[in-house]
């Protein structure tokens, strides 16, 4: 974990209320896809989780939904502007345990972390399957970024406006050997049910600190009481445990 | 340093700074970060006699200058904290540590309070009166004088270290508690804990937290926890240690002022794990601005 | 229109936006700067049987998110406000508006209702039970239940108009005062008034407040308010009229949802005079963010 | 009174902890010297009360003392950045009552006022005389200017660093027809006492509001309850009751 100062260099809409904000700053925390910051942001009391979607060098960038005071503030901060950032928070998903076919499945704003994540699939030489799931045409974001990497993309939409009809796990592919997920719950329990591998899925929860010293985001597992934050977001599929 | 230094129930400490409990954990993340025997000392998560999951979650709410918390109590009990969690403190911090202890009923504070007297590590016992009282309807110890003075008398017969009781601000008349608390013999008063507070969520138009309402703390009480460690300063004799809304070095001299004798900082801890590292070093010019000479001097100056 | 139109006690309001007691003058100050008649109504500055000057100065101080005030219900007294203020308030407001009124003893508040009954100008009384009672040691009549309880049948007997009780926040249990109230007669419920807060000026090292203590209210208080709103809008039956921190038209839609019929706003009107225009304003786009219709069906749905 | 958003044109330190900041907005509800504005500043609650110290088309001319958060806020402001202000406020100097030879003393940024006052009363060819305190030679601020507007200036130091040693009322000139003050309330006092003359005093105290809404500010005087902000801060001196 690091306090830090980062910089603005850009702040673009690039979907329907979706905005993608590239920062310099020290990095050297961020170790992990799937990990997140916490950001300050004036006049707020707490600061707000986003997750790294991508870092290379000491460019960061972050992509986010405006959906309440935090992010509207956040999407009309402009260049050069600063922010202070906790970076390096949360386990990340763990690249070692997925074999030759990993599927990626993202929804909305669970979109993000898996790009650095397929980004470092990628460069494992593993052959990566991502579907992407949106409500609506406007909403959809990153799909040609992924295919640039080198991904197998597909994308869904919950109305049919754009790619196929439905949700992520109405198009899974036939065949994979592990998946990464990161979603709205109620996708994170469809993927965890109709998946027939192994595999990750990252959660979220309302946050106190976002660092492990206030239990403010804690859940059960099968292996005891985890810490969202601090031994997450990322939980194993095997130690889930649904309590409603 | 000698500047900041005072005294807590006999007890020596480099300066007055206190990380409050449950925004400090056990300590080691804030180890990770900072070396945190520059601390006066600090207050660990508050510990009951069984483990504890705590309240579903959402439990924690945004609100202006502060935040709701409905934890609720989330520890590993206090075997667990005897046997895993103080060794592995000692090996980072080497003061002796407050520690926060809560209860259900009189027997549960006495049993946990009697089991952490044992431990060298620990210098004083902070009693949290602020739990629903499971034996007479759920109200909590520390919204009655009565309730709160037998808690007191019950970790006071199985303890040899200061006791400081720890009082909730949710009260019509907070002096009388405290009184009620020194004359059963308690050796110091803490306060405050939360304010019992609510947000709700416009966009699912029901309660933020889970379990309705919540405890809340930050920047926006300070008024009321000021006021009332002024009040409670001012009628007892054992020391006060003052918290709720601290956030800067400044924050901590207007808490002396009060009549505090040692000031714990509380919800600022999460929002910068390295607040009291700061407050600690901001505190020499803040005093050189106020033209304040040792800390000691200053409290119940007001 | 009929969007933001709610009901208070029988008496129809085009919107549930209410400048709170203290913070509006008798409204000419706000009616230079626009057309007041956009308001639900407004609750006057509290008056006393007798004309007071109220407190020392300092009488006011600064605080995150918030202010502390010791105005100390400073008022032209209740004759004078019948045949001075209300006179001039008609020239340049329409609709019925709501009387707070103060007293240090039964008979004064008896005295000042009944006087301001008389009046075609008033729609609703609004009875502050947070003052000192003089008779039985200074303790507010608004932290005993059977004190506000007796202050309420006091006026009830004396008025025609719905009586709404303006309770204290700084009590342990609000509910029960409440349910006094409601069975006393009481029409109606107000609430918070003001938290007791404190706060020193490091400069002088003495309290800022010139006489020590103060109300502490704004922003800083919202989630107190809407916990304490909730609470006794689940309680009683009578409509409840919820204030304490409210500054933009989503704060009135929580406060609703927490069960409030009504919404005061009160120290936000010093910050910003066009505060409850702005409110009124905002509603409609603020409703329609979050698919609500009406604003009379979302009254304690939270 | 208005609600107004200026805008910095200037900045700049004058004397020791003392700014002049020079604005550009709507300043027509500024009617009189001896009016103050009240400004919103970020992340405190209620506004800083500052006096008027010149106004000319729509530039506003402020002075302040850093003495505490706000005022240092203010003193780390930029050109180009905007401040929400009401300006307007309060009844201001009565220029009319004071016949050829007025007498202006200041103490501190209690001179700020003056100098618009001093403006106007030279307007009406009336000779001005004004003696400013300070507590020390690097505090003096104001001297020139009010020279150049063609008054008598005397300066006064508590420490005798710079011109005379003493208070204003060590500098009293023998003859002058009326006076008005600005000043901390122990000079306002001591003003009070050694003056022979009527006159006009400003007075200070903690606000609410500043537009006489909340009794915030309220004053006994010989004349009844005033509300400093509204029915003040100048007060005539044949009104005032010293309480304590
Ligand atoms: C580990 C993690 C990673 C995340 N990554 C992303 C991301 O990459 N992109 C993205 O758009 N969003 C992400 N989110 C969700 C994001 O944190 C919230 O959308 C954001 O905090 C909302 O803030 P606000 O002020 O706009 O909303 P408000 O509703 O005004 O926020 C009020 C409070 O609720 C909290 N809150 C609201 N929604 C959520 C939520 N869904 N999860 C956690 N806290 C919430 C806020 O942090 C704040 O404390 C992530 C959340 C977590 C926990
Ligand atoms: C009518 C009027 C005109 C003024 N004109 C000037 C001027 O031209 N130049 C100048 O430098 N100062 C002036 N002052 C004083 C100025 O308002 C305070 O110095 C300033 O508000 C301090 O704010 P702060 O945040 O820096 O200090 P803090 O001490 O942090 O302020 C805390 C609170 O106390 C109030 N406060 C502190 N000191 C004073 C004071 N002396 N008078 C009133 N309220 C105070 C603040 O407004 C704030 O609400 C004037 C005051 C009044 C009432
Ligand atoms: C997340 C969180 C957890 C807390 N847990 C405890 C606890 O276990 N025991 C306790 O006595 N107080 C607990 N408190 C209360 C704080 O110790 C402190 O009394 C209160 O938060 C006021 O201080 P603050 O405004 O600086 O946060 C908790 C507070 C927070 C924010
Ligand atoms: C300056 C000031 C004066 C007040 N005077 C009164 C009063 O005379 N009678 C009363 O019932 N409440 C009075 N109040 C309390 C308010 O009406 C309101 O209950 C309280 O301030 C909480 O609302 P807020 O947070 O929106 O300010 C006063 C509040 C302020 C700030
Ligand atoms: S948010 Fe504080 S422990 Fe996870
Ligand atoms: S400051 Fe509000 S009336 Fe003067």
């Amino acid at each position: 974990m690091k306090d830090t100062i980062f910089t603005i260099t850009e702040n673009k809409k690039i979907a329907k209320d979706v905005y993608r904000m590239t920062l310099k700053g020290d990095t050297e925390e961020i170790k992990r896809p799937g990990q997140f910051v916490n950001i300050k942001l004036d006049g707020l009391y707490l600061r707000r989780p986003i997750s790294v979607c991508d870092c290379e060098g000491d460019t960061l960038t972050l992509i986010y939904k405006v959906v309440g005071k935090g992010t509207r503030q956040m999407s009309l901060m402009k260049e050069r502007e600063t922010l202070n950032i906790l970076t390096g928070l949360g386990n990340g998903y763990d690249t070692s345990l997925s074999e030759s076919t990993p599927l990626l499945l993202g929804g909305g704003v669970g979109v993000p972390p898996l790009y650095l994540l397929a980004k470092e699939l990628i460069s494992q030489e593993k052959k990566v399957t991502v579907v992407l799931g949106f409500n609506t045409a406007d909403e959809v974001f990153y799909e040609e970024e992924f295919r640039s990497l080198g991904c197998d993309v597909t994308v869904v939409t919950v109305d049919g406006s754009y790619g196929k009809r439905g949700f992520v796990t109405d198009a899974l592919p036939s065949l994979y050997s592990y998946f990464y997920t990161c979603g709205p719950e109620p996708m994170l329990k469809a993927v965890y049910q109709k998946t027939d591998t192994s595999g990750q899925l990252s959660f979220e929860e309302r946050m106190g600190c976002g660092f492990g010293a206030c239990m403010g985001c804690s859940c059960k597992t099968l292996t005891g009481y985890k810490r969202i934050c601090k031994d997450g977001p990322v939980m194993k599929k095997e130690e889930i445990l649904w309590t409603d | 340093m000698d500047r900041l230094s005072v005294t807590l129930c006999g007890i020596p400490l480099s300066n007055p700074v206190i990380p409050a409990s449950g925004t400090f954990g056990y300590g080691y993340e804030f180890a990770e970060l900072y070396d945190i025997n520059i601390l006066g000392t600090f207050s660990f998560k508050g510990t009951t006699k069984e483990p504890r999951f705590g309240n579903p979650t959402p439990r924690i709410a945004e609100c202006t200058a502060g935040m709701i918390n409905a934890v609720g109590l989330q520890n590993p009990g206090v075997e667990k904290v005897i046997c895993d969690e103080l060794p592995k403190l000692k090996k980072v911090f080497n003061k002796p540590v407050m520690a926060n202890v809560s209860g259900f009923s009189l027997e549960e504070y006495a049993y946990t309070c009697e089991r952490l007297n044992s431990c060298d590590e620990v210098g004083w016992i902070e009693v949290n009166v602020s739990c629903p009282n499971v034996h007479s309807g759920g109200m909590s110890f520390g919204v009655d004088k009565s309730e709160a003075a037998k808690v007191t008398r019950a970790v006071k017969k199985v303890t040899t270290k200061p006791v400081i009781l720890k009082l909730s601000p949710n009260v019509t008349d907070i002096v009388s508690i405290a009184k009620a608390c020194e004359e059963a013999g308690a050796d110091g008063i803490s306060l405050i804990n939360t304010l019992l507070g609510m947000r709700i969520d416009l966009k699912t138009k029901r309660p933020v937290i889970k379990n309705t309402m919540g405890g809340f703390s930050g920047p926006a009480v300070f008024p009321v926890a000021l006021r009332m460690v002024y009040q409670v300063a001012h009628a007892v004799k054992i020391p006060v240690v003052g918290m709720g809304g601290v956030s800067c070095a400044e924050d901590v001299i207007e808490m002396m002022l009060a009549g505090a004798s040692a000031v714990e900082v509380g919800a600022q801890n999460l929002i910068d794990p390295f607040a009291c590292k700061k407050i600690i070093e901001d505190l020499p010019q803040a005093m050189d601005r106020h033209g304040i000479d040792r800390l000691e001097d200053i409290i119940g100056k007001a």
